[in-house]
């Protein structure tokens, strides 16, 4: 059994905390040199409250990195929504405050590749954070990918300022309409997709879903993130399991799950979703 | 005790002050690694230093490979955690190939906790492993679903968790500790019934049986319906059972549940445990285990006590 | 069910869309006092609106007074707490006359919890009450200690926790509730047997037992050793022995154990409870009751739903 | 059964938060027009956490009560030593932070009196504060009172200044001599005690029953203020009970013990303690 030990437990300061949307916020650290490996997908484990309530770590992609204001080093940002009392309780820190994070935790998209395929991001809702990392490792790489964003309303908008900055125009839609186009993300999808695109998805699973069989028609290869309730971020739990598609080569039963920590997040569609069954 | 102090501050997670015995077996120091929350040690690489540990317990090991329940396998509960992993296994040949040479060499003490559906295959895995070297005691998790007798725990009856102790005796010898499920009446019946059929030892307490509704959906948030209670929310609960059946019985304790701190460790030890386990704490806190070890090296030495002074003292009178 | 909405919205603690049936009881809502977290009522007077309850059960009452446990008698644990009150009460005579006026004046419905250490004792203090008015119905609280069988609670043995029932039974006509301990193996048993024995419901869970270790003395916290543990720790055991309860009798349920919220109650009704019952919350926030009857109001309006409705949801097919 | 239905829940704001002594803060808020009548000895529970954890509330004294610095209405103080997670919790808020409080509570010291006894206060540490308010009050009513206070040390002295402000001299001793006289609070007090006083107590058991004695000695009439664990606060749980010196009146069994939430936290010395064992 090999093992990526790159993994650590870190005190890091933050940086800037800040309000994006009415419960959207975005948390910025200092990185810790620990941590200079994480990459886009990857995320951190955060321990939320300093009491035995909430009791568990929450996991939380890697939004994106950047030069630590200061000058020395970088940082790195959260986007989170606050859903319940351990947001709440993120969102309760100041600038200054120390928190214990793990990371870099999990596998991320598979970037730079070896082929030379066109990458197209598709982010729905909160789904878009993650995939800012990988634009910026993209366009540092030279390459500008195709972005495709879906929110549910304008003012649920997340990483729009971001994409300019790298010089990535999405292409934006709204459930209703109040930013882009009104509908699904991925109703603004070319049909059929062309053949020379490589898709890296992270939103919903329905959307995800329907990212996963668009790239199927087209047989052009396409990752998701997924996300599951969590409690060890590092394999040793196995609370996180997720319905392996099962192709062939797994004949024993103890592969019948992937773990989404380990494993993942981010998986190759194939693996996770089963179109045949 | 005569302890050279300048030598043992270097190296105090192995101080005399700190060292137990149980089952047969030696340990550093009584702070373990508790099955099922630390799976086969080195998914924790990198975050925690093992060998500073008393020990590991490993996840649950069958004879067959197990995929474990459907999820979702997780929920989160006021200072505590359901899971329904389902003893999700790799089996024992693909554990003793991909995981045990890396637990021998790293570990100071491997227990290989272990699981069964039948007498038979509880066993068949005993008897497997018992064959394999760097395994220094076996941990037989009496909680599993006995599903001869539809499906109720090999835990909750004394008969049946003795016919699985003594049928593991007859296949090994090595040190055996039985690991009792606190969803009992009375759970000085199984201990002595343990005792009495073999085991070395026993730990306590695995898990106790809870769920969570999910509001929105109108149904039990766990696939499995019903999921095991860990984490501080359990510690009273476990306390007590440690201290009954320190009263119970003559062979030594593991004491677990709900440990987050030395302090929460020395209560366990006071009611009568000779070694302790970390689960959950874990998932929270990697270094709690460390921690641990560091704080009750403190307090023997400010103290000027030892671990092995300190099990059941809360009793007052003599064991 | 046709409910005039604005005529509701100023009465909602009694709106019909809250009224749950038990016992031979109606409740204008499903929300109870449990019994040793509220006194006799009259100690929250000023803090909280008894008039906006389902009902209050009050402190246990025994035929003779009881004097209760040495101190301490409590103790926080993470996320609850230990109680070993030691069901101290003035007895029945004194209850009666001190505080069921005031009680029967105030709340809407009265549930009077009896204890005893022998099933004498239960029937004494039954047949006494059952010639007072004002009482709604009595909660047999079958976690005593039996003193003829060394101490082991009445509610651990499915016999005489039928016995108790039985004898209560044949001295009073007042609907009988058999309030169940959560400390053992099968609580199904437990119910079946006291369904079997005449209970008109069943109140779960009381207290879980457990202790703790006062590190400096080296000894119990509480001087009692053992105490109770209530409070949001243990929500998730009482849900699960709810939903298998709900699985196993007829008689309808009262479900305890954690409630701090309308969310949680609403967990315990989807799990199989026709009332629940708020416990330690109360000592954190006495709003606590109410608080839930206004939530299940907005949840059922919200959801165009009743409690009635509601009842076991979670089961997925019909009961 | 007649109750005393003063007591409410209030939500009050903290007017003040300061640092006393290494671990002694003393926390100022708006008294609650509700709680108008909170009287020398009473006290209040405050909710110290937002999460479960920790889930009860607890109990302190009111140390004093003074006009609000706005000029409307009054605040109360509450001086509190940091031991546990409960107090480190409430050391955490800052002035403007809103706190759950339940209160007044209990049964405070019997003032003003019938008869025309000299009182004199005796407080031993976290003792003290609850003697300030009784002191503040005596002054109000035209009465100096004597006032001894113990301290281990020097910089654990808390009070002080009030009393100044008073016009008490008190006559302090510290464990170490580093403040005062060396020594116990008690051996600074006259043997045997002058027939005309009234003593009204309040600090570590040892300490109280040295004075309850010391009374006894004079026949004077001694007031002590008692602690033990709370969940209620109000005497529904009966978790506070105290063992009653069971006079001959108390036949019945249920009077074996006393509570301190509402029989007390103040108790004649002979309600409490029992000489003749
Ligand atoms: C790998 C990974 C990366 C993530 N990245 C982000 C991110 O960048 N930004 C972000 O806002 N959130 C992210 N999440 C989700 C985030 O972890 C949860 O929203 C958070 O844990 C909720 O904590 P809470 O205490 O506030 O809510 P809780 O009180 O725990 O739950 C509130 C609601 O959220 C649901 N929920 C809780 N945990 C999860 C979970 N792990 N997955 C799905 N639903 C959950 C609950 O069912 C409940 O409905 C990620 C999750 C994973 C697994
Ligand atoms: C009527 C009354 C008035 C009080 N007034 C004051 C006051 O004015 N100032 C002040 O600093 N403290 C006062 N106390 C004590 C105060 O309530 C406790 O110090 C506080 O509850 C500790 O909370 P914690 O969570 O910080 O400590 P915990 O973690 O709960 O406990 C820390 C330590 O304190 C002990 N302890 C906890 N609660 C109590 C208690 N109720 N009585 C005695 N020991 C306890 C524990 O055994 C433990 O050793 C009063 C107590 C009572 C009953
Ligand atoms: C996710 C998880 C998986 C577990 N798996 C096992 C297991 O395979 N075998 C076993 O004997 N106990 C298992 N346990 C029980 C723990 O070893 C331990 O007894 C229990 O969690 C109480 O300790 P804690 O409160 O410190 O977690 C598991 C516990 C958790 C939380
Ligand atoms: C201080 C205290 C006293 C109690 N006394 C009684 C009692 O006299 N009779 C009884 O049946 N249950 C008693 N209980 C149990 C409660 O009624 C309830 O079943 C239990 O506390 C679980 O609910 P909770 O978690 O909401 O507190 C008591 C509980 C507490 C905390
Ligand atoms: S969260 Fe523990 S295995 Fe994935
Ligand atoms: S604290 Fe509940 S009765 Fe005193």
């Amino acid at each position: 059994m090999c093992q990526d030990d790159n993994k650590r437990q870190f005190i890091t300061r933050i940086t800037s905390h800040r309000q994006l949307t009415r419960d959207i916020w975005e948390l910025r650290c200092d990185l810790p040199s620990g941590m200079l490996s994480a990459s886009p997908g990857q995320f951190v484990m955060i321990e939320v409250s300093p009491s035995l309530q909430p009791f568990l770590r929450r996991p939380f992609s890697i939004a994106y990195r950047q030069p630590a204001p200061s000058g020395k080093g970088e940082e790195f940002a959260v986007i989170y929504r606050v859903v319940g009392e351990g947001t709440r309780r993120l969102k309760s820190l100041s600038p200054g405050d120390e928190v214990n994070i793990i990371g870099p935790l999990g596998r991320g998209f598979t970037w730079p590749r070896r082929d030379d395929r066109r990458p197209v991001l598709i982010g729905g809702g909160l789904g878009v954070p993650p995939l800012l990392f990988l634009a910026q490792r993209m366009v540092a790489s030279g390459v500008v990918p195709q972005f495709f964003a879906g929110f549910t309303r304008a003012d649920q908008a997340v990483g729009l300022d971001m994409l300019s900055e790298l010089g990535v125009v999405p292409v934006v839609a709204t459930d209703d309409g109040s930013l882009g186009r009104r509908g699904l993300v991925t109703e603004l999808l070319p049909d059929p997709p062309p053949g020379d695109l490589c898709v890296y998805s992270c939103g919903p699973l329905p959307m995800l879903q329907a990212v996963a069989s668009w790239c199927r028609t087209g047989r052009i290869p396409c990752e998701v993130s997924l996300e599951n309730r969590m409690a060890c971020g590092v394999g040793a739990c196995l609370g996180c399991a997720w319905p392996a598609a099962v192709p062939e080569s797994h004949d024993r039963d103890s592969r019948r799950y992937v773990l989404i920590c380990k494993d993942g997040p981010v998986f190759a569609a194939e693996e996770v979703f089963a179109f045949d069954r | 005790m005569t302890v050279d102090v300048d030598d043992e501050e270097k190296t105090w997670w192995r101080s005399p002050l700190l060292r137990t015995s149980l089952a047969g077996l030696t340990l550093q120091n009584p702070v373990l690694a508790a099955s099922g929350t630390f799976g086969y040690g080195i998914e924790y690489g990198g975050l925690v230093d093992v060998t500073k540990l008393g020990g590991i317990c490993t996840k649950g090991v069958s004879i067959d490979p197990w995929p474990g329940n459907r999820p979702p396998r997780l929920a989160e509960t006021p200072a505590g955690m359901l899971n329904a992993i389902g003893l999700q296994n790799p089996g024992a040949a693909a554990f003793a190939e991909d995981y045990l040479s890396w637990l021998a060499e790293q570990t100071p003490a491997v227990v290989v906790n272990i699981v069964g559906r039948t007498i038979e295959e509880y066993s068949a895995v005993a008897a497997f492993l018992d064959r394999k070297a760097g395994i220094d005691a076996l941990e037989i998790n009496i909680s599993c679903p006995n599903i001869k007798k539809g499906g109720l725990s090999f835990g909750t009856d004394p008969q049946a968790a003795a016919a699985v102790v003594k049928a593991v005796r007859r296949v090994t010898s090595l040190p055996l500790i039985a690991k009792l499920t606190p969803n009992v009446t009375d759970i000085t019946q199984i201990a002595c019934a343990v005792e009495a059929a073999g085991a070395d030892a026993v730990s306590l307490i695995n898990t106790i049986t809870g769920m969570i509704i999910d509001v929105n959906r109108r149904r039990p948030l766990l696939a499995n319906v019903f999921g095991g209670l860990s984490g501080p929310a359990i510690m009273p609960v476990a306390l007590r059972m440690v201290w009954q059946v320190y009263e119970a019985v003559k062979i030594p304790i593991i004491g677990m549940g709900g440990i987050t701190s030395a302090h929460d460790a020395l209560q366990f030890i006071m009611a009568g445990a000779r070694a302790v386990a970390v689960g959950s704490a874990t998932f929270r806190r990697p270094d709690t285990m460390v921690e641990v070890v560091r704080g009750l090296y403190d307090y023997c030495r400010e103290q000027r006590t030892s671990i092995a002074a300190l099990v059941g003292v809360a009793h007052g009178g003599a064991h």
